[in-house]
């Protein structure tokens, strides 16, 4: 259960017998071959992968660097990696014989992919939400009621993102016996981030064949944003052993990393222990836990996935942070470059793909994830050029 | 290893809890020193946490009206050198690991035994995850008072055996909170315990009425009492005092004899 | 030129050297297989394709009739079927040396797919939308400016849709030499419909291939929805010759065919000449065009595509219509049944599945076609429900 | 045929339009009798559609006036029937097609017949479309007046050998309205028409000035203005009368004599 001195089990007691039950089944289950063949005919089936690997040509040619290939996982049923993960957490959840699957979720993603899983399993769904995001993002409430789920407006602590998984934790020690806590990230306590890192694995092991079978080689850089880091991981998890593949997770920076309206955990974090993980998190000098900011509501939390500080410390990966102003040019660029509007979120590794690639030479290839597509992001993005689309 | 056991020997033992610095740190230097004179045998003193996993809303909000007045981790120990001019009554802290692990886990424990504080409740450190804490814990004479939950099951041995100074036994599954009812069967949770150690169990989480206390105290060797204090303090606020006195006093009284 | 009596080129004199050109060039390129394979190329590397044939189980086990597969079009890069076409004329376009692209718009769909392939295509785009469509979409407006285009709201006639096309049309015998008129649907004069056919085609080839993959059979029944009728040709056009599938055009019936506020052009409308065709419109005895009224707004048309005409004269497809408040009904019901969130458009499609599977045996097959997502409708489906979602 | 081509004999013509029923029927019969007394020797009315592809804002608009005012097929037969009883200035309708269509071909053109209307030009009917309805035109003794655009090209030849009446010859790609500079050859463009054809050419889209009557006089056989008077009737409503009967008073006497 370590990365490392990182992860653990940090959670109470009422849960400890669950989460050895959920370790016992998720080892049994993730060798188990019929397991497998749900799971994957469910990801390509149902999720719609293999996901495309892009060649980005016309933004190689204008940053004139390295060859920059896109992980398109934009293009996954409801639009973002998270449903990879979503799926492998509810089906080991039926197979345990649960009929309930809750979940928290900052903007919305997240419990939007736990509904639509829940509605193709025909289970019970539950979705945990900061009051101030069940009213910046009321479509999104909307979006999971139509599709079967009951969303609960999480109204203590500062009412956001990480008060609602404080709340989902809360809701799952309460009703332990038929209900499965599907997390949305690579965090939590163990096996938790390694569920994540498994099921979003896929990304990393398509994208390397895909790579491989196109120019025979392997890239020499992975890009990929971070918050809590699934997708990031996803991106990671099957390069990790070639050491030629430099991996770069992208933070956000929010108004920036020396500001204190920032995200970037690991340049301005200090490990702690929360959300039942031993990690890396911003947080005072007493170890309360700080309020966060991002123009990207999925990079906004305070903490970072267990393998991610692991990674960090090893020097295996490197994290680096982006503003919203980087992300917002980003998104404009690709949109305008390649015709792809892609989320905020993925667009903080867009803008650090801007920078990195001009620095390297034009026969190293880069693979960024789009983790998401950015429609969710269009209004927002006006918003912060100063256009009124209030319609 | 503390005095907290002893507490135990001769009368079932009544547990209140608080959280430092609500609604301010003078009221509740005055809150424990009530809860004492009232009969309380422990005060459990809440260090607030920003983002506390185990606890219900009343608790919560005490937690923000603490932070409104101050709370930090320095600002609490200072309450308890406080609180020890005018009671030596037994402390523990109930806290979440965060808080002790960026103080310094050495650092912490030196300065609760410099302080008298003889144990720490910490509901987010399970068993598995004590190795990291408890070696400082031994050395400083601070028990590590572990909670047993209605599904700790096969767990419980393994658990108790490692208790000091007494085992924190939760009713029911959840939160912190009053319940009206408590349908766990806690006396054969009890048995499970008693069955590998002889260190003293309190019952804690929806406790809040004498009657709970006179049928608890038949069960368990002690009784925790959280939420409804807290909400006495959410109402009358620093003249709290007596409040708390006369209901350490009712609760103490419908505890039965050893 | 013509479908039966239907087609045709009825369009000003100044635009028919331009559509002899497009015709020879089309002509030519169509059976190109340079041209054909950078099309393919681009459908299955950029717009993702193949589309997923999805069975829907649950759907299929609900209902208890026929066995139900959709047609995923909502997959693409984009979120519809829009793109497949788009970018078979912007190629075609690129082919004959032309730098801009025009093209109309309702919602902005198929203004958003211009303007994305334009980006990709680094090409000029201008789109035509009607004020009172800028003023509801503001935020397709402002997704088509992100991928740079320059969009135009028109202020004549009714502002919208129909009037739309009327000002492309103006401005394309504006400016003819450097320009081509991405046409959005299967509409306009020969060859636009047949070009809409050929590159919306790719549905059933696909559909046709991999349900005989899957099950050894061919459907027993396409549906997909009409408006101008690309989806749904694409959807039929390679099973025309299969005399035992049975083709369902499923057209927008507004408040009901029966009423005025409808766009159910085939059981309402009558022959007639409009937008460069001749073939059903929604009219006045005099031969006025008809304001026409549907929740969806890609149904939103008064007209047909020629050869959907020609369809339903020779009885080789039956037109069907679905009120709005049947395809609200099927929207919801898709959503919570299999953890789709498909567009209004195609839930008219799938309201008419919801009556027919019911009629047929369960070894018989029902290929829907979903034509895209439905992001874009949550908002107005919560507000035909009364629910507030002003964020 | 009509007497359309007559009408070119002697003179350069100038050629008047105007849209049915704008701002009602009664000022339009006004209108065209004014533009008769004024000096047009054709009148082209505008039976409005609700969706005019060829035409600009400132035609749009008057569509949109005559809409308010009832305007319908049956209506506008009316108004000219009112025409006839005061003049008998050659008239053509410019309309679209599916309004003739959805009338009948061979009803719309008996109805011209009687009325009197000579000629029809119908911007969404090209070459390639014309055989519907030319069978009805033909036996009705109506024209068919073709465009002749800029980009027309090789089409010039097998569209004027077609055309009776006249020829309306686009001085310009786009849309209807009033423009400064005309950069088209218009030149050579009639010469290609003329090489094939004696069917007299008038130069419409554009044409506002007496300068422009002056110098596209000498390279057609006529000028046709349409926005000009559309504005002028916009601007003077139904008192617009003498104001266009001056105006085509000064377009006639600047075309160039034959």
């Amino acid at each position: 259960g370590r990365y490392g001195t990182y992860g653990g089990q940090f959670i109470p007691e009422t849960l400890m017998s669950e989460i050895e039950r959920i370790t016992a089944a998720y080892n049994h289950y993730k060798a188990d071959p019929e397991f497998l063949k749900e799971f994957h005919d469910l990801l390509n089936n149902y999720a719609n992968r293999p996901s495309l690997l892009y060649f980005a040509e016309q933004m190689t040619a204008d940053l004139g660097g390295a060859q920059i290939y896109f992980k398109r996982e934009d293009l996954n049923h409801t639009g973002a990696h998270k449903i990879n993960n979503v799926i492998g957490q509810a089906l080991l959840a039926k197979r345990m014989g649960k009929t309930r699957l809750i979940a928290e979720t900052g903007a919305g993603q997240h419990g939007v992919a736990t509904a639509t899983i829940a509605a193709l399993f025909n289970m019970d769904c539950e979705v945990f939400m900061g009051k101030e995001d069940t009213d910046r993002q009321r479509l999104n409430v909307y979006r999971m009621e139509l599709l079967g789920a009951k969303v609960h407006a999480v109204t203590t602590g500062t009412q956001v993102l990480k008060d609602a998984v404080t709340a989902t934790m809360q809701e799952w020690t309460r009703r332990v016996d038929d209900t499965f806590y599907v997390m949305g990230s690579a965090v939590g306590p163990y096996p938790f981030p390694q569920m994540v890192h498994d099921f979003q694995s896929v990304i990393s092991k398509e994208a390397k064949q895909q790579l491989l079978q196109e120019t025979g080689k392997l890239p020499d850089a992975v890009v990929a944003c971070v918050g809590g880091g699934s997708n990031a991981i996803g991106s990671f998890a099957d390069f990790i052993d070639d050491p030629s593949v430099k991996l770069y997770g992208v933070e956000a920076a929010g108004d920036g990393v020396d500001t204190d309206r920032t995200a970037a955990t690991i340049e301005r974090g200090s490990d702690g222990i929360f959300h039942g993980m031993k990690s890396i998190f911003l947080q005072d000098k007493h170890g309360q836990i700080d309020k966060v900011y991002s123009i990207s509501a999925g990079l906004d939390y305070p903490g970072i996935g267990p393998e991610h500080a692991a990674l960090a410390k090893s020097g295996r990966a490197e994290y680096v942070g982006i503003t919203d102003a980087e992300s917002v040019d980003a998104f404009e660029y690709i949109a305008k470059t390649e015709g792809i509007i892609a989320a905020v979120e993925s667009c903080h590794a867009v803008a650090y793909v801007e920078k990195l690639a001009p620095t390297m030479r034009k026969d190293q290839i880069i693979i960024c994830t789009i983790s998401g597509r950015g429609d969710k992001d269009v209004a927002s993005i006006a918003k912060y050029r100063g256009v009124d689309i209030n319609e | 290893m503390s005095n907290l056991k002893q507490v135990f020997t001769d009368e079932k033992a009544f547990i209140a809890f608080v959280v430092a610095g609500d609604p301010n740190f003078d009221a509740t230097v005055d809150h424990i020193v009530a809860l004492a004179e009232g009969g309380a045998d422990i005060v459990e003193i809440g260090l607030p946490f920003s983002d506390p996993v185990a606890d219900g809303p009343v608790i919560q909000e005490a937690d923000l009206r603490a932070f409104a007045a101050g709370a930090n981790t320095d600002k609490v120990f200072d309450l308890v050198a406080a609180v020890r001019q005018r009671t030596q009554v037994p402390l523990v802290f109930l806290t979440y690991l965060n808080l002790i692990f960026k103080y310094g886990y050495d650092a912490f424990c030196a300065k609760c035994a410099e302080l008298g504080v003889s144990g720490l409740v910490i509901p987010d450190m399970p068993y598995e995850e004590r190795a990291g804490l408890a070696p400082y814990a031994d050395q400083h004479g601070v028990d590590l008072v572990p909670l047993i939950t209605p599904t700790s099951g096969d767990r419980i041995a393994k658990i108790a055996k490692a208790a000091t100074g007494f085992i924190y036994v939760v009713s029911s599954l959840g939160i912190t909170g009053t319940r009206d009812e408590i349908q766990t069967d806690l006396g054969s949770l009890v048995s499970q315990i008693k069955a590998v150690t002889d260190i003293p169990t309190a019952i804690g989480f929806g406790v809040h009425t004498p009657d709970q206390a006179a049928a608890l105290g038949q069960v368990a060797d002690g009784v925790i009492v959280g939420s409804a204090i807290v909400k006495l303090i959410a109402e009358h606020g620093d003249q709290a005092a007596p409040y708390l006195k006369q209901y350490a006093h009712e609760m103490k009284a419908a505890l039965p004899a050893k």
